[in-house]
């Protein structure tokens, strides 16, 4: 199929419907390690993304994600904000002004994404956060193995220590938990990744 | 004109508190509170920090400090997001006492740099 | 049962405001905002902090957090006042970052000690 | 003349009169290196105590000089409420239960009183704080002494940078201007001096 820019924001939409889903799994992960509102964040923001979706469909994908970005920024008060909302930011410049995504620019977007939350949040992998989930899938070829990788990436954080994050409070007592972040950037990637199949 | 101050935390009434608390020991310095996410509850709102930093700016500069990681993150990006980068600053200090010294460096006409390392070496005891 | 912590504060809205934000991840850890002068004005108030502290025994001990140095002389004198003055402590820690850190600890069930140590090295970047 | 409580008494109410009217000279000092509140803090607080001196005058010196310890705790917040509390308290404790003070015992309370303050504000001399009135005074023989002393002291602020109290944050802009708590530590001393004369 083609990935032009109604492809993507269909993406969009499909990852908005299941964080929607998966809202009170991404509470009770962040209620363990956190505050207990990862889940209410990602569905008030993604549903404002798709309110603005519905309102008018950028031209290209990159304005698309460019989109995403600055609504989940002004919407979502939260780490997830700034994190989702830088990872989208850098997508879209990624992307460019592409009519089309090919597999190339899919892969350079995961990428400028992992750099951009890099940038923002200064977590590494093995920190326990949603680096965890994105360095993985920013590595392999395509958005199926991406979405595989994160998946794996993110059951990774439950043996860990957090060190950024309201999780890192809690030293030893995070062992056992997986991250909500990683869980929900698992969740998105496959959204992702089963709409442009 | 002296460089302004912004306080970025999830909580309204902490943001107002430390506005108050600073602003005691510095009549003429503009410190503005960017507090809660907006709608009464514990958040961060990144267009109120934006207003914020816009509302602090004489010219001379803002400083902008934060309580928790998150809204750390959201200060970096209302930063990063001006016309002009360069002329606000997020510092990494304990909010209540870099606030007080900030506020007290800013007061006697420290420039933009002087205030984040007067914020910065606040200590807690003093 | 777990270690209180209470908030002294010049400001009534800074105290309250780090008990909005420390409490949000420590429900079950009783925390106290003794800030204001008791007139609605800036300023500490000696018998509020009293008050606070002793409602904020629960047997396993009481941590203050302070906001300026004047805080710390009322803090540190409202526990020299108390029946037992081991029951309470005053730390050195940055105050919203440290109540966060000790809220925290405290929530987990470490004792005086550990509450005290949590908040004492908490960072301002976290 | 005899000192017994009631002299006690006369003289902490001369002091009071003494902090009343320099209520706006100790504001101003305050506002230049601090928040401008040490005369209101002071003739508020003072005012309480004249008030419970009006309401019960105790039987003995240190029982005066305690009340006045425990009224300026409760209703001066400020730096001011615990300092002078405390030097008080000491002061209270140093002549225990003697129906009237000797040149000695007052001798013994200033020197309670300095130990207090340091121990409850870990300044030392030359960190511009009523340490540097009170410190000299302690260390003299009658209270005419101790406040001529005390004024010296409070005058030597002038000069000083600040490492203790609000005052400290101002570094070199301190420089120039005489500690409002060093001024009214010598006027508290000096009322008392003029009253046991
Ligand atoms: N500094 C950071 N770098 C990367 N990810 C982070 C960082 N801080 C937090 N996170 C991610 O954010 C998630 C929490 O998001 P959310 O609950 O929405 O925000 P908040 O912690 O502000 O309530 C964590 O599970 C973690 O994956
Ligand atoms: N740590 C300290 N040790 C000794 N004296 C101090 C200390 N901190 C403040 N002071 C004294 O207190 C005075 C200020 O009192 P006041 O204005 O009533 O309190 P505040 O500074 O809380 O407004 C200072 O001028 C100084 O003499
Ligand atoms: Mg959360
Ligand atoms: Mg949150
Ligand atoms: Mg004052
Ligand atoms: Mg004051």
């Amino acid at each position: 199929m083609g990935c032009d820019a109604r492809a993507v924001a269909a993406a969009v939409r499909a990852a908005a419907a299941v964080v929607t889903a998966h809202r009170d799994e991404l509470v009770r992960l962040d209620q363990a390690i956190g505050d207990g509102d990862h889940g209410e964040n990602l569905k008030r923001g993604f549903g404002f993304v798709v309110q603005a979706l519905d309102e008018s469909t950028p031209d290209t994908p990159g304005a698309v994600l460019k989109l995403v970005a600055t609504t989940l920024i002004s919407k979502v008060g939260g780490a997830a904000g700034p994190l989702y909302g830088t990872a989208f930011l850098r997508a879209a410049t990624a992307v460019g002004d592409a009519t089309e995504l090919t597999p190339e620019l899919v892969a350079k977007a995961l990428r400028a994404a992992l750099e951009g939350v890099v940038a923002r949040g200064k977590a590494e992998v093995g920190d326990k956060t949603m680096v965890d989930a994105l360095a993985p899938a920013a590595e392999v070829g395509s958005l199926a193995a991406a979405a595989t990788a994160a998946e794996r990436g993110a059951e990774s954080t439950i043996p860990l220590v957090a060190r950024k994050g309201r999780a890192s409070y809690l030293g030893e007592r995070a062992i056992g938990h997986q991250d909500p972040g990683a869980r929900s950037t698992a969740l998105v990637l496959r959204a992702f990744a089963e709409a442009a199949s | 004109m002296t460089v302004g101050i912004v306080i970025v935390s999830h909580s309204a009434a902490l943001a107002a508190g430390v506005v108050e608390l600073a602003g005691q020991m510095a009549p003429d310095v503009v410190i503005i509170a960017a507090g809660g996410d907006g709608d009464g509850g514990l958040g961060t709102d990144f267009e109120a920090v934006s207003e914020a930093v816009e509302r602090a700016q004489s010219g001379d500069g803002v400083v902008l400090l934060y309580d928790l990681g998150s809204a750390k993150m959201v200060a970096d990006l209302a930063v990063e997001m001006l016309g002009d980068p360069e002329s606000a600053a997020v510092v990494d200090a304990p909010l209540v006492e870099g606030a007080v010294a900030g506020a007290v460096a800013a007061q006697a006409g420290a420039d933009l740099d002087g205030v984040l390392s007067a914020a910065a070496s606040a200590l807690a005891d003093q």
